[in-house]
């Protein structure tokens, strides 16, 4: 039997050579497949722009600048936190309900009280972890699938809220509300700094935590994952418990516009279905695995520039579904494009 | 070919197959039938009247748009897909009739074919951009739900317009009268077993047999000639036209409504998995996920009857499908 | 070598859905020992290794390591306390790089944050330690062929510094040369003290390798040899039950060819430069060559898999171009796939359906019933010797050398002209083999043309009517089959490219 | 928005009080005095029913009861005569009643030769957009008035507080705020005289003991609470036997199995009472589809019901949510932009549609979803762009 040195026996070989000093740079420059987003995200920009301009509006002012920033925040964080489940091959339909549900358990807690504040905000941080916690339960020891799972537990908070409140919770106090719901540094919303803020949180975590990898490695393959003596169920459970406190965060800030909480707040606002339209627009697989936060960001401004655009042109609703439709459809077939002459 | 050391001790002759085949995929999928039952036996406690031909008939009646949608459902889920439009399309169905009849019986028929083409148009639209444009099927239909619910409503100006022709409605209210016993036998269920059943051959058939492979493992199946694309689009084609004939059913059921359809999608996938099928592809059978609705639609009744008060009603229905989904894992588990 | 024994398994029981697969298993294995173990497709071996990788928790004995009884109720426990394995199956995650899967799950941190340097440190420290200088920790498993990917898995093997590592089948994905590599590095840790379990269906690395041999049948042991009180003959007789006569079926007569059925011109891909031969009507060909020589690609271009960027395809005298395999298939061609469980079973559907999956899509159940020849499913499962529950039965809970006579029974049921064989058997036992290799032949004689890819050379002496041998995606040489194996090294490897 | 919806959950309240109402604790199962239930408000609402309206007598939408404190507006004079740009944040476009409303509107703002542009956002029933949408109004200092039409009574008022602040000024209707700070507010009289029109007909109607099945959209949305609690009292006094208060989601589907099943179970039913019309012609199919006499029931100003109720003879009454507000809304911002005075709370007539009156509301050419009380009959454009033919 002949002894073959690796080195020099294929073409493959030298190919992955190379290949490794790109994927070097990629790995170290750009961690998720962000970079189509950001590019469709600049030239709907540029469309915008144009199309606002044609039609003689203005497109890039200040408080328009500012409306967007602002209109990003709530479906940016519980964007941040659906990618991390999606990443990890799950979902979450929760988070709408439990949007809503943040939103009244810190009105009511607060009870108007400037000294209940932090104990309210703790409290309904508590109950994300208890929800997610619960949704990750459920997937992995009752091994529902998750996207009945966390439908159902979708069900189950809103039979919770409608049991619970038959309106709009007062109880949120001026001065929280005022903080973080309207304050603005310059054109920067307090409440974006918050986005800001988590998205930062959870791009260290996904990036550079044993967490973060796990979630990576549990979305490229539970059993591969599993058999390699990683414990999926605590990184499934950790991800769940992520993205439901990120939707509590979500509907804690809400509760601070609004000053107030209310049962349809999450529901109507479609955190769930749009979310996830968040991260898939961000170039995150939805099989799990590939994809990041960044992508997500872009994601979720390219969807705050649609809506922008659609008030400057006054388009009624039926015009705004069909035209958020067809963008969320091309852009990912542009990406599957895209990736499929990478392959 | 040595024949004396047959190792392939249980292979019986082809037709003893047929009867295992079906033994097996009820002992795999028994637990919804179980469940079915547990819950018409309930209902039946509860209130009498339930089990008797009239009421039960006008159960069946009221299920059987869900449970077209779910074997709609059932062709895409198995297939590997999600179809997140049906419900929107359903809404599409009601409204575009009541537009285009304005209460002309001369104009149903046109107009039912025409529903149908527009529902076969939609699932191959579904199916072409899930797999030649290899569009995630969730995001597909997600958009689709969008283009479809605004598109419909953008054409009648936000509200529906025209009525419903009586000889449409009655294809969703009405049935064969004078039938000694019970009395009225609805067009519907009718229409909800022939669906049943042309679904069953149609899973037997090689159709279906490629179709499951697809699910299970596209790459195989592609390299075992099976055109997976085409395969996959006809599953979304059949769940447009299932939707279609949903809607054409819940139209006359119901009436017109701007929101007919609202959340089908969910309850049809729900039904689907409480079947046992198995989202992401390869596993379930068509009939357990028809019973799936049917027993979704049998919970509806239970809760209403058990007088669980409105607002909980929610949280007792995600318990219990929380619940049964992880009870069946369960067997599945402890029967491997 | 110590007498010290290092893991003990006792009255090991297992059953999976109330059919018992292993009927208490005793084992032992001392330290700095390679216990091979062997035996038929389907006999437990696998399973046996996964009661003691805490994959599968065992009904009923005793796990002990170094006297001590542990049960283990998930893998991260069995790797806590020493054991490392490499599975039969991949176990690896494309999307992430070597490092990456190296530490996958334990990934070493400072201050809470994964030390990737520290990480990449490692790995390329392990790299370098089994020679392997092809790639480094950065690359991404997906980039890497399946040769490259089988010394990640050892490497991540070896990084939990085990004290028992299980290998199993870890041969079956390389040629021959790069086996001895891994040989080298098993003897290594031999001599650390490790203690090796070594599952093979070759008997001669076995016999190269190994210190004792146990031999399980139908989930039992049937005994525990040393290796140097037994030879292969004994091991086989064993293992089967009955002695095998001829290893290999007799060549065809050169009057059996028939004419020309497959020709290939000037075929170039991606991988392949100018690839050019014929396959004739009777013959098997062998296609040899090192892993990602482009044997494969061939095959997947031939059958209308992958693109072909130019030449041409011949099928019975007609120039073909494929551009679904659905054509390839109506044409007569049948692609036996490498990797059965990714490209050539539908895991989770039954027996019959796979087996009925190719033909369905090429003629209709109508045609089905009038054509004359095709076999039922219990006469597949006859001809193939299959062994399984039932028709119904799902292929995964088949053992790797059973779901191949499926996926073989599938294309026999399209009654094909041409049958492309990419390692025809891998992972299976020697006795499924020889019948696997009787079915070969036997297609052949009945004028079926035959390419056959195999890592294995004495398979592809064995086999071969020609053999064609393939170095860096060009077709280095042709030999007449019976060819030496050095002949064919040598033109695999391009020490000799002129010999040819 | 109340009466025609699919969306019950945005929906709140034109209640006097929203103040009263907004933030009450959680709300009780049938059967219990809903804590919902304000008597002063229950009684002002059940008086104006009966009040004589101020204004023209045939134009309602530019009536009001009991106006009240009348509010100077003379500071929010505009400085232009004409070319006025008013703006306008709808919570959502997403029914009917809202659909038939947005259109009459823009019809009226066509017709205001002053208004040179109508601005319309959606918020498409995100109460979180509409706050950004508002402020962006504000901001953009482009709009001589703001129209708001709040998605949620509470949680638009900090927004509606921000829109005060600036000189423009605000014209908030249908549903309501927690503060006073518009220039004024526009609604008809109540959920609870809702209610009880319903109930006092099938009081007066059905015999002592007599069944009764009360058909609801969803639990837990305020201004349809008020429409039950208005109902609830006037059934205990009366003796009738309310066999079931049922949810429907506003589906018509899910109406009628819940009727079937009651038929099923009680045999027959003596009325039925509805918190909203849309599901009221499902409702009275239910019985034909059993092959029983509809009984006294109740529905809205929706056409399909009407006509209904005039081809089949229906015995039934309608109680409104007065549509014709949104017309309003256009004539009040003309007046505050003129500089004339308006009341503080505009109050609108709530007529109720009964056998007497109903040929007057039947409309053949109008679509189902139309509302009787569009108001919109004289507009220019009518009936096509009602959909009508
Ligand atoms: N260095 C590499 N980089 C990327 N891909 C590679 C590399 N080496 C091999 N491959 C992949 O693996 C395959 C190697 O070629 P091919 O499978 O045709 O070789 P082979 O001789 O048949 O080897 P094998 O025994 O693995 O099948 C190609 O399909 C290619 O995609
Ligand atoms: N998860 C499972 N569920 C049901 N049956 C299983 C499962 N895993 C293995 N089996 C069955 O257990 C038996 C032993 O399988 P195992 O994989 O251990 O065989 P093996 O000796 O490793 O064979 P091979 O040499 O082909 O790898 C087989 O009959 C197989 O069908
Ligand atoms: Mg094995
Ligand atoms: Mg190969």
């Amino acid at each position: 039997m002949t002894v073959v040195d690796p080195s020099e026996s294929s073409p493959g070989t030298r190919a992955a050579a190379r290949k490794e000093r790109v994927a070097g740079w990629r790995v170290g420059v750009l961690a998720s497949p962000a970079a189509p987003v950001y590019g469709a995200l600049i030239g709907i920009i540029v469309l915008a722009w144009i199309v606002v301009t044609i039609d003689g509006g203005e497109f890039l002012t200040t408080g328009n600048i500012v409306n967007m920033l602002q209109r990003s925040v709530a479906l940016g964080i519980v964007s941040l936190g659906q990618t991390v489940v999606i990443l990890l091959g799950s979902l979450d339909l929760s988070v709408a309900a439990l949007i809503s549900l943040s939103s009244l358990v810190t009105a009511q807690q607060m009870d108007g009280q400037p000294g209940n504040v932090i104990p309210a905000i703790l409290i309904v941080l508590a109950m994300g972890a208890g929800v997610g916690l619960a949704n990750g339960l459920i997937i992995t020891k009752l091994r529902v699938n998750a996207f009945i799972a966390t439908l159902g537990m979708a069900l189950i908070l809103g039979g919770i809220i409608e049991n619970g409140w038959s309106g709009p919770q007062g109880g949120v106090t001026d001065a929280f509300s005022q903080d973080l719901g309207y304050t603005r540094f310059g054109v920067i919303p307090m409440s974006f700094i918050l986005f800001a803020v988590v998205a930062v949180v959870i791009w260290f975590i996904l990036r550079s935590t044993r967490f973060g990898y796990r979630v990576y490695a549990v979305g490229g393959s539970e059993d591969v994952s599993k058999l390699s003596g990683l414990r999926t169920h605590r990184t499934i459970i950790g991800a769940h418990i992520v993205c439901s406190l990120t939707a509590v965060i979500t509907g804690i800030f809400l509760a601070s516009r609004l000053k107030a909480g209310t049962p349809t707040v999450g529901l109507d606002g479609g955190y769930d279905l749009e979310s996830i339209a968040a991260v898939v627009l961000g170039g995150t697989a939805l099989t799990g695995g590939r994809g990041g936060v960044i992508g997500t960001i872009g994601g979720v401004f390219i969807l705050a520039v649609l809506d922008n655009v659609f008030n400057q042109l006054e388009f009624n609703s039926f015009v705004r579904d069909v035209v958020r439709g067809i963008v969320i459809i091309a852009a990912v077939a542009i990406y599957a494009r895209r990736q499929e002459k990478k392959a | 070919m040595s024949t004396e050391n047959v190792a392939a001790s249980g292979f019986g002759a082809d037709e003893q197959d047929r009867g295992r085949r079906f033994l097996s995929a009820l002992a795999s999928t028994g637990t919804i039938f179980i469940l079915l039952l547990i819950l018409w036996v309930w209902i039946t406690i509860l209130n009498p009247t339930f089990a008797e031909p009239g009421p039960f008939l006008a159960y069946l009646k009221r299920s059987a748009p869900l449970v077209i949608l779910a074997a709609g459902a059932y062709f895409v889920l198995v297939s590997g897909n999600f179809d997140l439009s049906v419900g929107s399309l359903v809404t599409v169905m009601v409204v575009v009739a009541a537009r285009l009849i304005e209460g002309e019986p001369s104009r149903t028929w046109p107009v039912i074919l025409l529903l149908l083409v527009i529902g076969a148009v939609v699932g191959f639209a579904n199916g072409f951009i899930s797999t030649i444009l290899r569009v995630p099927s969730f995001i597909t239909t997600l958009g689709m739900l969008l283009i479809l619910n605004g598109a419909v409503f953008w054409w009648t100006g936000g509200a529906p317009r025209g009525a419903l022709s009586d000889n449409f409605r009655s294809i969703g209210r009405q049935g064969i009268e004078g039938i000694p016993w019970i009395e009225q036998l609805p067009w519907s269920v009718l229409l909800m077993f022939a669906i049943g059943a042309a679904s069953v051959l149609l899973m037997r058939a090689d159709f279906g047999r490629q179709l499951i492979a697809t699910g299970d493992n596209e790459r195989a199946a592609r390299l075992s000639g099976v055109r997976v694309d085409r395969v996959r689009i006809l599953a979304f084609v059949l769940s447009g036209v299932l939707a279609a004939v949903a809607g054409i059913l819940l139209g006359g059921f119901g009436g017109v409504s701007a929101q007919v359809g609202k959340g089908l999608e969910f309850d049809a996938i729900t039904a689907c998995v409480l079947g046992g099928v198995v989202l992401g592809g390869g596993r379930g059978s068509v009939v357990a996920a028809m019973a799936g609705a049917l027993t979704l639609e049998a919970l509806f009744t239970w809760l209403n009857l058990q007088g669980i008060s409105g607002a909980l009603e929610d949280t007792v229905q995600g318990v219990i499908i929380i619940g049964a989904v992880g009870f069946a894992a369960y067997r599945l588990r402890g029967a491997r | 070598m110590s007498e010290q024994t290092l893991l003990q398994m006792e009255g090991i029981r297992k059953s999976f859905v109330g059919v018992e697969v292993l009927h208490g298993v005793d084992l032992d294995l001392r330290a700095g020992e390679i216990h091979a173990i062997v035996g038929e497709n389907g006999a437990g071996k696998s399973t046996l290794m996964k009661t003691l990788a805490g994959v599968h928790a065992p009904d009923e004995g005793t796990i002990r390591i170094d006297g001590q009884e542990v049960s283990f109720h998930h893998p991260a426990a069995a790797q806590a306390a020493g054991v490392g394995i490499v599975y039969q199956e991949f176990n690896l995650l494309p999307d992430r790089n070597v490092a990456e899967n190296i530490f996958i799950g334990r990934e070493p941190v400072r201050a809470g944050i994964v030390d990737r340097r520290k990480m990449e440190r490692e790995t390329a420290a392990l790299l370098e330690e089994v020679g392997e200088a092809s790639f480094g920790p950065r690359t991404p498993v997906r980039w890497l062929s399946v040769a490259q990917q089988q010394v990640v898995e050892i490497v991540k093997a070896r990084s939990l510094n085990a004290r028992i590592l299980v290998l199993d089948e870890p041969t079956a994905a390389l040629a021959e040369g790069e086996v001895e590599l891994l040989f080298t590095l098993v003897r290594r840790l031999q001599e650390l003290g490790v203690g090796v379990l070594y599952i093979s269906h070759r008997l001669r690395e076995v016999f190269a390798l190994s210190d004792r041999i146990t031999v399980i049948k139908d989930g039992g042991v049937v005994k525990t040899l040393n290796t140097a009180e037994t030879n292969q003959r004994e091991l086989v007789n064993l293992m089967v039950g009955r002695e095998l006569d001829g290893y290999f079926p007799e060549r065809g007569a050169k009057d059996d060819l028939g004419d020309v059925r497959l020709k290939v011109s000037g075929l170039s891909t991606a991988l392949l430069r100018d690839v050019s031969f014929e396959v004739r009507a009777g013959e098997i060909v062998g296609l040899a060559g090192l892993q990602g020589s482009g044997r494969t690609e061939i095959a997947r271009a031939v059958f209308g898999a992958d693109p072909i960027a130019d030449g041409t395809v011949e099928i019975d005298g007609k120039a073909k171009r494929f551009k679904h395999p659905r054509q390839a298939v109506k044409a007569g061609l049948g692609f036996i796939t490498e990797d059965r469980k990714a490209e050539g079973l539908a895991l989770a559907q039954s027996i019959s359906d796979n087996m009925l999956l190719a033909v369905r899509t090429v003629m209709p159940s109508r045609k089905r019933r009038s054509t004359p020849g095709l076999m039922t499913v219990k006469e597949l499962a006859e001809v193939t010797e299959l062994r399984a529950r039932g028709p119904e039965q799902e292929v995964r809970f088949l053992s790797g050398g059973n779901q191949q006579k499926v996926v073989l029974s599938k294309w026999l049921e399209t009654q094909p002209g041409i049958l492309i064989f990419d390692e025809p058997t891998r992972g299976i036992d020697v006795g499924a083999k020889a019948g696997i290799h009787d079915l070969i032949r036997k297609l052949a004689k009945d004028g079926v043309a035959v390419l056959m890819i195999s890592s294995e050379l004495p398979e592809l002496i064995g086999m071969s009517d020609r053999i064609l041998v393939m170095h860096e995606g060009v077709l280095a040489g042709e030999l007449p089959g019976g060819a030496s194996e050095p002949q064919i090294m040598e033109l695999a490897t391009g020490s000799a490219e002129v010999a040819a | 928005a109340c009466g025609s919806t699919d969306d019950p959950g945005s929906e709140t309240t034109g209640d006097a009080t929203p103040v009263a109402t907004a933030t009450e604790g959680p709300k009780t199962d049938l059967g219990e005095n809903s804590e919902f239930f304000v008597q002063a408000d229950y009684d002002k609402q059940l008086a104006q029913r009966s009040a004589t309206p101020e204004g023209p007598a045939d134009k309602p939408w530019e009536q009001m009861i009991e106006p009240g404190e009348m509010v100077d507006t003379t500071e929010f004079k505009a400085k232009k005569a004409d070319n006025w740009n008013v703006c306008f944040s709808n919570a959502a476009n997403d029914n009917p009643w809202r659909q038939n409303g947005g259109i009459t509107m823009k019809a009226e703002a066509d017709n205001t030769p002053e208004i040179g542009k109508f601005t319309v956002v959606d918020a498409e029933a995100k109460d979180d957009k509409q706050i950004s949408d508002i402020e962006a109004m504000v901001s953009g200092g482009k709009c001589d008035a703001i129209i708001i039409a709040p998605n949620t009574t509470a949680t638009l008022t900090p927004a509606v507080e921000k829109a005060c602040e600036s000189k423009i000024p605000v014209i908030v209707f249908d549903r309501g705020v927690t503060t006073d700070c518009p220039v004024t507010f526009i609604h008809p009289i109540g959920g609870y005289a809702f209610g009880a029109d319903a109930a006092e007909f099938l009081r007066d109607n059905v015999k002592e003991g007599g069944k009764i099945l009360a058909l609801r959209i969803l639990p837990g949305v305020d201004v349809l609470e008020t429409r039950w609690s208005g109902a609830k009292g006037i059934f205990e006094e009366a003796g009738l036997n309310v066999v079931g208060v049922e949810f429907t989601d506003g589906d018509a589907a899910k109406t009628k199995s819940i009727v079937s099943d009651y038929l099923q179970r009680e045999g027959t039913l003596d009325g039925v009472w509805m918190d909203a019309g849309a599901t009221a012609v499902a409702m009275t199919e239910a019985f034909e589809d059993a092959g029983q006499e509809i009984p006294f029931v109740t529905g809205e100003d929706q056409n399909d019901f009407l006509t209904k109720w005039k081809e089949d003879g229906l015995k039934a009454i309608a109680p409104t949510y007065s549509n014709y507000q949104w017309r309003t809304a256009i004539i009040a911002t003309t007046k505050i932009l003129k500089g004339e005075e308006v009341p503080k709370e505009w109050i609108l007539p709530q007529p109720k549609i009964t056998q007497e009156n109903l040929d007057q509301y039947v409309k053949p050419d109008m679509p189902p979803l139309y509302y009787a009380l569009c108001g919109c009959e004289d507009l220019p454009g009518f009936p096509q762009k009602w959909g009508g033919k």
